[in-house]
């Protein structure tokens, strides 16, 4: 996959098509890659990765990138980052004439933390071999099945399409069940209160405030957030309170609520391992059962659930009545 | 346990002057009527307002006044335009003093000086001003070229006035930017102006202004043929400890509140360019 | 030389916890792991490394400075200040050793923080020996053998226990009272765990990592390299590598209406927000490449500029593991040092 | 939150009434002389939907018990629409504050008319007498605005 798209971007570069492109370059590790903006095809050919570790979201950065002059730039997509994409389109956020998006399939990505939860550390190299990942360590070989590292958000992957590209590389895929993505939630939902509470104090109460999840959403596009606006009053810079804690994340998670193409992206920047996509979810599930699915980033042009409204809408006493049955 | 600098002192505004149409100049006393610190020429405070902010302004007031102490600051932003509906007897707080001086004692014992401000700039040079005056015999001829937008916006207008050009061997040469009726005085920027002028090229130059003009007059005056070495001038960039901990006030290595703001320009020129 | 069986521990640090509190690092998920503090029976982490640093202890996240409330019209200024108990931090390794020092530059400095000095002076630092470090390793790059560690007490990790050495007055004095649960061995296994853990740290890939292009008076050399944009581009803005790390210490100060005072706190702060030089009359680092500049070369140029040559960077390599785009300071060493190279 | 003399709970409630059809209907209400609980503080928005969850937010973190919601009765909004949005606003953030574990009852949306005088004090007292049943707000409450 990596001497295909390699070579399409530096044919794409050659003639013109494009003038840059934007993808993963290598790191120190094997695992450690870094968005990246190529403009030759030396640097494609030196640099250039795309292996199972390049997890990271390119679509926010088309923003920036798509906003300048002097030509297209090229982006490798894969299916959760064309959602985001197609998202930030119809917010008018990236200027779809000046990006021309090759999509690429995804079998999941692999989550480094993952398998050192394993135990393994050290890491000098990550080989693939069949359905293994052969790690080789200072302290000696490791193997482990490249099914049980998955990142989180790839086990309960929405969707294997493409809702936007220019081409395609490989097969288009098909959507996948939803009950797999949602049952994180569900499971929280059939716990007590007071069961709920803890989990998530115990969760939340990690949080460093280092505002990683917000910056690195693609549906987090305000030039000055609420969070960093010192007349809003709320911009406090720390979580000083259990309060606070709730608060930056419920209004993180609300004001994605119906934007948000769930990638992903938050949960795994979370230096502390918070599971914010069950925060996000919430809300797709709940919009997904109170007013008929709905998949931000499917098109362009579908009024957000949260800017749209009927009559027979459910009253908000449907939370307290669902909390009956 | 030892004092802690963090922790400020409670001060009354005893005076509030309204100088221009953005700028007032506040007049500190302790509750007791003191001033509340000694400070010298060039150096700053923080005032704050509890629940609004706290933020860095020069002490425009000379440290030979011994009675009060004097802040002129301009309303620009969320603390200043808090400060700017304060009332006297209202109480506010304040630490300090920060920052290197200009060294009045030192480098500029003896020297011709030639003060150069723009807008409010006049702020942290009045203190020098009113130091040099007080102690006349210690420095040569003084020289005041100073700029605002308009004829109100002359900071201290009363003060140059009355008591600025009637000191012996004090000269003042004041311009506005645009003409405006009832001025009779130069009109044009500060650095032409200094250029026009064409001072002796033995003074010692202290300059300050918004970042443009501080730019424009320093080249012009390196044109004259000044040395940087002759230069000084007072920086500012955001600060919130003011004791050189909190790290954003940085030019390169140098802390503007602690190893400034007071800088001479050769020692600039060897920072980066980033403020 | 004194020698504690891994298997004592618990009663170790049960009857330690009697004398002053004592944090040990736990584990809240495999490899994932935090300082709580000490209850009896809960196993101590077996990881590397805190997510978070130990610099919390000293210079917490966040801390009330001072109180205001108005009285009559006037303010009155309240202390918060009291003496802070007395406390140990066990299992902290040489890196974040190192950079208690690194701290006391900037906080011990006149005019003294006496919050952080209030702090430092009732804790006492326990460090442990690195038996596994990991790939993100380079505390050798800036002269930190993680097989030597700096503190109070030094624990020499073996497979069934650590050799146990005060390194001064305050270490001499907790150990006191816990000689009981201490044995004497021959110093030749502690020998024999230190070699290993140089050796493996020679192994390591970030084993050779230069910090000759870097030091006091190299502002003009690095400052205009074009290499920053590029290293910037993919920077995200966040501050998981400034609160991550054990060195960055630079805070915001800000006020707090409760509603019947107002609390001035500090709370750290990171020179990669965009709003962390933020005035009303402008922004004199406007864009991303700016403060990221900033960040790297505080630890790699100005730091060891102003004190005496030491970097700000102990190479704990939490960054590494952290940066949503795993970009880190020693991809920004490298990539500079090659430039310097070509230059 | 407060207590009284004896001791017992008195919870503080805030409301946030639309200014065309809650707030008259609380104005009718006194002009009714019909009683509600005065713990009760009305914050005057211009419309339901003007109150996004923030306000929610804020009001239990400096003390509020209980926040309630009241606007123009669906398809009455004097915006024509505005009230439809913020009823999907608020059941989407109650739902988060469940999931949260924060009680459930602590928060409500009524839907009061201009002319609903008795509506608004029964909606009030109703809610009033939930709240002190359930409690201080211990779990959305900001430590440091404790009284």
């Amino acid at each position: 996959m990596q001497e295909m798209m390699k070579n399409r971007a530096k044919a794409l570069l050659a003639d013109g098509t494009v003038s840059r492109v934007i993808g993963w370059r290598r790191g120190e590790f094997s695992y450690d890659v870094t968005p990246a903006v190529f403009e030759t095809a030396e640097e494609l050919e030196r640099d250039f990765v795309f292996d199972a570790f390049c997890g990271a979201n390119v679509s926010k950065y088309l923003i920036r990138e798509s906003a300048k002059d002097g030509g297209r730039i090229l982006a490798f997509l894969k299916p959760c980052d064309a959602f985001s994409f197609n998202q930030l389109l119809a917010e008018h956020r990236v200027r779809r004439e000046n990006v021309y998006l090759i999509g690429i399939p995804c079998a999941g990505k692999a989550d480094i933390d993952r398998i050192k939860k394993a135990g393994i550390d050290g890491v000098l190299g990550i080989a693939e071999d069949g359905e293994d990942f052969v790690v080789s360590t200072v302290y000696g070989e490791e193997r482990v099945k490249q099914a049980d590292v998955l990142a989180e958000r790839c086990l309960a992957c929405k969707s294997k399409r493409h809702p936007v590209y220019d081409e395609l590389l490989g097969e288009e895929g098909e959507d996948l069940p939803d009950d797999v993505r949602f049952a994180g939630v569900a499971k929280l939902e059939t716990m007590t209160a007071e069961e709920r509470f803890d989990f998530w104090r115990s969760e939340l109460s990690k949080c460093i405030r280092c505002n990683a999840c917000r910056n690195v959403c693609p549906a987090c596009t305000c030039e000055n957030c609420v969070f960093d606006n010192p007349d809003s009053g709320i911009s406090q810079k720390t979580a000083a309170d259990p309060f606070e804690e709730n608060m930056y994340h419920i209004i993180r998670a609300f004001h994605v609520a119906g934007r948000c193409t769930d990638c992903g992206e938050c949960s795994r920047v979370c230096p502390e391992h918070i599971p914010l996509h069950l925060l996000n979810r919430k809300f797709i599930k709940d919009i997904d059962e109170l007013y008929g699915t709905y998949r931000a980033g499917e098109d362009d042009g579908t009024k957000n659930p949260l800017t749209s409204y009927t009559e027979g809408d459910a009253e908000a006493s449907v939370v307290r009545e669902r909390g009956r049955a | 346990m030892n004092s802690e600098t963090l922790i400020p002192h409670a001060v009354v505004v005893e005076d509030v002057r309204i100088d221009t149409p953005d700028v007032k100049t506040f007049r500190v006393l302790t509750r007791e009527g003191e001033k509340p610190f000694d400070h010298l020429p060039g150096q700053c405070a923080m005032i704050s307002i509890p629940g609004v902010g706290e933020g860095m302004f020069s002490i425009t007031s000379s440290p030979t006044n011994r009675a009060y102490m004097e802040f002129s600051i301009k309303k620009c932003g969320h603390l200043t335009n808090w400060l700017h509906m304060l009332e006297p007897g209202m109480e506010v707080t304040v630490r300090g003093p920060y920052g290197r001086p200009f060294p009045v004692e030192e480098d500029l014992l003896g020297k011709d000086l030639l003060f150069i401000a723009g807008g409010i700039g006049l702020a942290p040079l009045r203190a020098v001003i009113n130091y040099v005056r007080d102690n006349r015999e210690n420095y040569g001829d003084v020289q005041i070229i100073y700029g605002a937008r308009s004829k109100d916006d002359l900071v201290d207008y009363a003060e140059i006035l009355d008591e600025w050009q009637t000191s012996p061997g004090v000269e003042v040469d004041l311009t506005i930017d645009r003409e405006q009726a009832g001025w009779a005085g130069h009109v044009g920027f500060v650095p032409n102006y200094v250029k026009e002028l064409n001072p002796d090229r033995g003074k010692t130059v202290l300059v300050c202004g918004p970042p443009i003009m501080i730019k424009f007059t320093v080249a012009g005056l390196t044109e004259l043929g000044f040395a940087p070495e002759q230069i000084w001038t007072t920086m500012e960039l955001r600060m919130k400890c003011g004791i050189g901990k909190c790290g954003r006030c940085n030019i390169g290595a140098k802390y503007v509140c602690k190893d400034g703001p007071v800088f001479r320009y050769d020692e600039l020129g060897e920072l980066p360019d980033e403020y | 030389m004194k020698f504690l069986k891994r298997t004592d521990l618990d009663c170790f640090l049960t009857a330690a916890a009697e004398h002053r509190t004592i944090y040990v690092p736990i584990d809240e998920e495999p490899n994932k792991s935090a300082y709580r503090r000490y209850k009896p029976r809960t196993p101590v982490s077996q990881g590397l490394k805190t997510t978070r640093s130990a610099k919390d202890f000293f210079f917490p996240q966040t801390e009330n400075l001072v109180g205001f409330r108005i009285e009559d019209k006037k303010i009155k200024i309240l202390d918060p200040r009291t003496e802070h108990e007395d406390f140990a931090v066990f299992g902290v390794r040489a890196c974040d050793a190192r950079s208690f020092g690194i701290l006391d530059k900037v906080f011990l400095s006149e005019p003294v923080d006496t919050y952080y000095q209030n702090r430092r002076a009732h804790g006492l630092i326990l460090t442990m020996t690195c038996r596994r470090p990991a790939e993100t390793c380079f505390c050798t790059a800036f002269g930190i053998d993680p097989a030597s560690p700096e503190g109070d007490i030094v624990f020499t990790e073996t497979a069934d226990g650590w050799y146990i050495e005060p390194k001064t007055e305050g270490g001499r004095d907790f150990l006191a009272p816990l000689e009981e649960f201490l044995e004497e061995r021959d110093e030749g296994g502690a020998e024999e765990a230190k070699a290993r853990t140089r050796e493996t740290m020679e192994k390591l890939p970030l084993a050779g990592l230069k910090t000759d292009s870097f030091g006091g008076g190299k502002t003009k050399e690095l400052f205009d390299r074009p290499e920053w944009a590029s290293l910037s581009e993919a920077c995200i803005g966040c501050g998981t590598c400034t609160f991550v790390c054990p060195t960055c210490q630079c805070y915001d100060i800000r006020d707090y209406d409760t509603g019947r005072e107002v609390r001035r706190f500090r709370c750290w702060d990171s020179c990669m927000y965009s709003d962390f030089t933020k005035m009303a009359g402008g922004n004199p680092r406007l864009t991303q490449k700016e403060r990221f500049r900033q960040r790297f070369m505080h630890k790699l140029v100005y730091f060891p500029e102003n004190n005496g040559g030491e970097f700000g960077c102990v190479g704990c390599g939490r960054c590494l593991a952290s940066c949503p785009i795993h970009m880190n300071i020693v991809k920004v060493m490298k990539t500079l040092s090659e430039g310097q190279d070509e230059q | 939150m407060q207590v009284n003399e004896n001791e017992t709970f008195v919870p503080t409630i805030v409301a946030f009434c639309c200014n065309w059809c809650s707030y008259a209907g609380a104005d009718l209400s006194g002009t009714n002389r019909l009683q509600y609980p005065s713990n009760i503080k009305i914050i005057r928005v211009p419309c339901s939907c003007r109150v996004n969850p923030m306000f929610i937010l804020r009001a239990f973190q400096r003390g509020a018990d209980g926040v309630i919601l009241c606007g123009c009765h669906p398809g009455d909004c004097h915006y024509t629409t505005g009230n439809y949005y913020a009823r999907r606003r608020m059941t989407l953030l109650f739902s988060m504050l469940d999931y949260l574990g924060i009680e459930r009852g602590r928060t409500r949306v009524e839907w009061v008319s201009a002319a609903e005088g008795q509506k608004f004090a029964e909606t009030m007292k109703s809610f009033a007498a939930e709240i002190a049943a359930l409690g201080p707000n211990r779990r959305l409450e900001d430590l440091r605005c404790r009284k």
